[in-house]
């Protein structure tokens, strides 16, 4: 089991004839994620990787049974494809890519939650099922199949944290980044649901970051309706605060948002808070032993 | 990109917001002239110096003046100085405005999940922060969410008229102004519309005193003709070679890859007793000058006694970036500060192996991130001198 | 029973202090309905037939607990009345006015599915349930309660229908115009379903008039879903063919929409089509009698 | 509202879609100028009468010419005479365009409860008329639907492009075409943009060679500045004094309240042996002028030999209408051809008694609709001799 892919999942690139495209759908490939098709308009017919090349989405829906799609195209033409998605009724769209208007994002947002297609990102380094299917950037080969969940906003030190957990010989279930934009699809909030409704799934690591709230609606949620046990770990301890928004954003956040705040809401929710990769995956090894033994 | 206020009012005023009669001036005599166009007319004017920073009136950035001279020499004063860390080199110089009352009024996007829409803030109290208000007249702040398919509907203007604080004839030319800063929110990607204050004169209308905006950088293909703030700074230097930096005050180098990895980096070089120097997230930008141009910014800065650079290769393979560090170090001087690299993720094995194998003297690889934080906080406590190069030969595929 | 309204609606009349607001919020007052509350912007707080006037729909709300919105604001107003009323959240909005865009009417009509309000309109004129609660332009003395429901594309024609219902001793459970704009709220077919579902309802009235397709669509769902007596008239048999759309518009409707198309459709699907006012009346009055007498 | 030719033209090219070259003329002297400008580098011109009707071709509204002279006696025969029932006073002068293909191309209201939204129609089969197309090619006709939340989306324009049957790189201008024509449709209020041919010259380019816009009346006054054609006939005379007016061939003058009960009106008279000479709906006038309005123009048909009035009062009080009737009957001359009315509704007794008590020799006042239709069709019948108008002693609210 895992959560919102496995091997049998019938992925679309969007996009798959950029340079980006066929490099990602290759790696994707060899993993063994079940690519049926591409998309790129004005270069329908062609075939990249092996994988056949069509003029839109519905095609590639139609012709190969397609049912997620990985967005590979530029930012500004993000937007597109995940209304065209929405369109073709796909199950769920992957966006990759960074540099995406956050307007768009707003408008896509909406949209999709009219069709109740699930969108992962933007700006997300993808979803992994370890030895089944690998939607995106993360490098394959650090992950193994196993009982830990990790849902995080970072791209890179998720990796980190999954290669901290194989070494110590701990696999995982399902492995995803919501994306570091201002706004994206899914949130903490709903992967935790989904683990804690996943079977395969007995300890989830939760990686946070500081600026805006979403880790504290996550221990809120956590504390209300997550059984199983959580570690976390928060980045940015040491970096200054965001400047974006200014004074306006700080006061929509109303002082939630540092790192402090969102310590203390996930101790306070009963999850520990680690310092680094090793310790939060040692956190996560240690409960699966106490369980394990009985200790806990 | 942050818009300079006189930038901002410009924009503002093209969506049919009245600001007040001004002139952008680059030196005592341009400001003079714009007393004799401006100021004697109104009275007064106000000298005010053109920064992207909030705040500027406690930092001495703003002045009211009532003659040609001491508009002389107020520029004088400003021009070429420092303000909350910027040069100053242009002032708006505005007609000085009678306020009867001061409002704040702004329109942000609201990234919250439950509400991921533009979200319009009004409060009766305006003339402070908006921190400030929200401490001192929380009651008096409003909100009203637009939903971005239809857009702002006159029946949620009337609600932030209401809540103006003004009378009813007044909140007209409110709900008129709501509409106009909506449109310049939405029409031009804008991440903060925020006008404050936003005042009624002593003759009754309504005037955009102050005023910020804020573009979104990714759409900013969308609005090649928006100008914004041109800051000469290290930060947007950066920002021009695609690389993410912030400048800080620590003495270890870091360049690394992803916002997340770097920060964790940070935090953790940090309970290890290292101050990093920087944040430096290279993005995408990493097989494509990233490293390179990272070194080149790092060694610019005096404090930096050691060069860290931590990558996890997810994307793109390790074995490529290795020797994109191997050509950036071999580009450098020969007695740089030391650099510590260590590669995980896609290919790393083979990445860490180039990177030994180059024999580079002044790069030191790690197996491990412990070992090369660690290694990485010695190197910038003990200096240049600290552990030998030895490591370099240790093969990275060991473990 | 009846429809969608009864005595205890809570009304509130959007533009209540326009001669047009006044004038008919007095009338329907006359006729017994439970107007609470009027809303126009700059005149909160005054008073106006004895009804109190906010700012707006919210105060109307949680002031007076109104729950259906009357529109009469002018057309150029109407998609800001009814987006106010579904922020709002209020059960239906009746909207009276003729001369509103299209286009407006489209973004009002999606906004509306999205929070499930119930439009009628616009350029309806209103709904009446006999004896009960009349929200609309209605003559109230023409109707009398009892089993006979109306639904109509007619304002003025649906008078004397009901009145001829009247004369013959034979009453009306609910009574609504749907509206004579391109496009309108409640359809005939949501209409017949609540018919359908009506206790008090046993005979069934439907005016039609030609161009568009609602009477044709109307058929095929008495067909499917209706087990109720449906008679029914079709205005414009004499009418010269609407040329607002051109030949474009016609094509959309794919040689439907004409008197002929609908009286046959009608027909095959088993529901008389009457003439006159008085033999559409008088059908409705034969099928209550064969129904009470069991000779049907 | 329809917009003539030119104007629609107009309008699309200020949204960039390339139309001919062309010049709006007024008399032969005009079109020989304008054949000058154009004609000679285009070796021809097209002259099209400008009505707002379509199937001008066949009705001889457009001519090919190939020189001067030819053009000025195609104008000299064209300007002043009446196509489909309009006069022509305008001729569009326009350059022959060289054509290689011919597409359909429309945006329109689809007003079906299942989908009121924007519908985008096109076909590889233009220059026919749609409903040729649908019969003789339906599988050419392809269609999208626009949500208006969002608006028109590149992949619906990229779809579109695939059914126009043209190269990949001509699908590339289509796209944006239809991004400017739903832009044109959508910003106007329009019900109707329709392209028909756009073709494809034999230089490569596309071009709208004709073009059809109607604007939604209610949204008019939001365009104020669109200029559409101005048709001098009895029904936009009635339109101008709010009457719904359509002019028939029959000889009773009908005037009623509600489209809906108009036409019923009217399909009872004709169950009665008698014909309409109008439709003729007051609408909301019906207290503001429209009885004596409707009045004028009824009697300005010198086929109609009686007057029906059908009135049900809905909201408006049968005694009020019933003064504006009797004002209206006095008005007239003094033998005039009958009227006869009928009134119900709200306070119709009162209203009836009004009309009655008023005693006005060529006003008849009948208690039922039924017997008023069958007044009105004798009266008409058998001419203004017809029943007395004993009728009009009976009081009205004998029943």
């Amino acid at each position: 089991m895992s959560i919102l892919v496995d091997r049998d999942t019938r992925v679309v690139v969007q996009g798959i004839t950029g340079t980006f495209g066929s490099y990602h759908s290759q790696l994707m490939r060899d993993y063994g994620t079940a690519i049926v098709a591409g998309v790129t308009p004005g270069k329908g017919g062609s075939i990249v990787n092996g994988i056949p090349v069509f003029e839109s989405l519905i095609e590639a829906r139609d012709e190969c049974g397609a049912e997620v799609a990985a967005v590979l195209v530029p930012g500004p033409f993000v937007k597109d494809a995940v209304f065209e998605a929405a369109d073709a009724g796909l199950r769920m769209v992957v966006c990759l890519v960074e540099g995406v208007p956050v307007k768009d994002t707003m408008l896509m947002k909406r949209r999709l939650m009219e069709t109740g297609t699930i969108m992962i990102g933007p700006n997300s380094p993808g979803i992994v099922t370890p030895g089944q299917t690998l939607i995106g950037f993360m490098p394959g080969h650090v992950y193994a199949p196993g009982p830990v969940g990790i849902v995080s906003r970072s791209g890179t030190f998720s990796y980190q944290v999954a290669d901290e957990l194989t070494k110590r010989g701990v696999g995982q279930s399902t492995c995803l980044g919501i994306g570091g934009d201002p706004i994206s699809g899914v949130s903490f909030i709903d992967i935790l649901g989904m683990f804690e409704a996943d079977a395969a799934t007995e300890v989830i690591v939760l990686i946070g970051e500081i600026g805006r709230t979403a880790e504290e609606e996550a221990a809120e949620y956590i504390r209300e309706h997550v059984g199983k046990p959580v570690v976390s770990m928060i980045l940015g301890a040491t970096a200054p605060p965001g400047k974006q928004m200014g004074h306006a954003g700080a006061i929509v956040t109303a002082g939630r948002g540092t790192y402090v705040s969102k310590v203390t809401a996930l101790e306070e929710a009963g999850v520990p808070v680690a310092r680094t990769a090793g310790e939060v995956a040692a956190m996560a090894y240690d409960v699966l032993r106490s369980r394990t033994t009985g200790d806990a | 990109m942050k818009l300079l206020e006189y930038q901002a009012k410009e924009l503002l005023a093209e969506y049919g917001i009245d600001v007040p009669r001004g002139s952008v001036c680059r030196s005592p005599e341009e400001v003079a002239a714009a007393w004799d166009q401006i100021g004697v007319l109104a009275g007064g004017v106000v000298l005010k110096a053109q920064i992207p920073s909030g705040r500027r009136g406690k930092a001495g950035g703003i002045r009211v003046v009532r003659d040609r001279a001491a508009a002389e020499t107020a520029a004088s004063e400003l021009l070429g100085t420092t303000l909350n860390g910027f040069p100053v080199g242009e002032l708006l110089v505005e007609e000085l405005v009678l306020i009867k009352r001061e409002l704040y009024l702004s329109v942000l996007t609201d990234t919250s999940p439950a509400h991921p829409w533009p979200l319009i803030m009004i409060s009766a109290q305006g003339g402070m922060d908006i921190e400030e208000i929200a401490a001192a007249a929380p009651d008096s702040l409003h909100r009203v969410h637009v939903d971005p398919a239809y857009g702002l509907h006159p029946f949620q203007g009337r609600f932030l008229g209401r809540h103006s604080g003004l009378p009813s004839d007044k909140q007209v030319m409110l709900v008129a102004a709501v509409g106009a800063m909506y449109r310049a929110y939405w029409e031009n990607d804008a991440e903060l519309v925020e006008i404050n204050p936003l005042v009624i004169t002593e003759q009754g209308s309504l005037v955009a005193v102050d005023a910020k905006v804020t573009i979104d950088n990714a759409a900013r293909y969308r609005h090649k003709d928006l100008k914004g703030a041109e800051i000469d700074s290290v930060e947007t230097r950066a920002a021009a070679m695609g690389l993410s930096y912030v400048e800080l005050d620590g003495d270890i180098g870091l360049i690394s890859n992803g916002a997340g990895l770097t920060m964790a980096t940070m935090d953790h070089l940090a309970l290890l007793g290292g101050r990093p120097a920087n944040f430096l997230d290279t993005g995408e930008r990493i097989l494509r000058g990233g490293i390179a141009d990272g070194l080149s910014l790092l060694l610019a800065n005096p404090q930096v006694r050691t060069v860290l650079i931590n990558v996890f290769g997810g994307g793109v393979r390790c074995d490529v970036i290795a020797q994109k560090i191997v050509e950036a170090v071999e580009a450098l001087p020969a007695a740089h500060i030391p650099v510590v690299a260590t590669l995980h993720g896609r290919n790393d094995e083979v990445g860490r192996r180039i990177l030994a194998e180059a024999g580079l003297p002044g790069l030191r690889v790690l197996p491990t991130i412990d070992e090369a934080l660690a290694t990485a906080v010695l190197l910038a406590k003990n200096g240049a001198g600290g552990p030998s190069g030895a490591d370099a030969g240790r093969p990275g595929g060991a473990r």
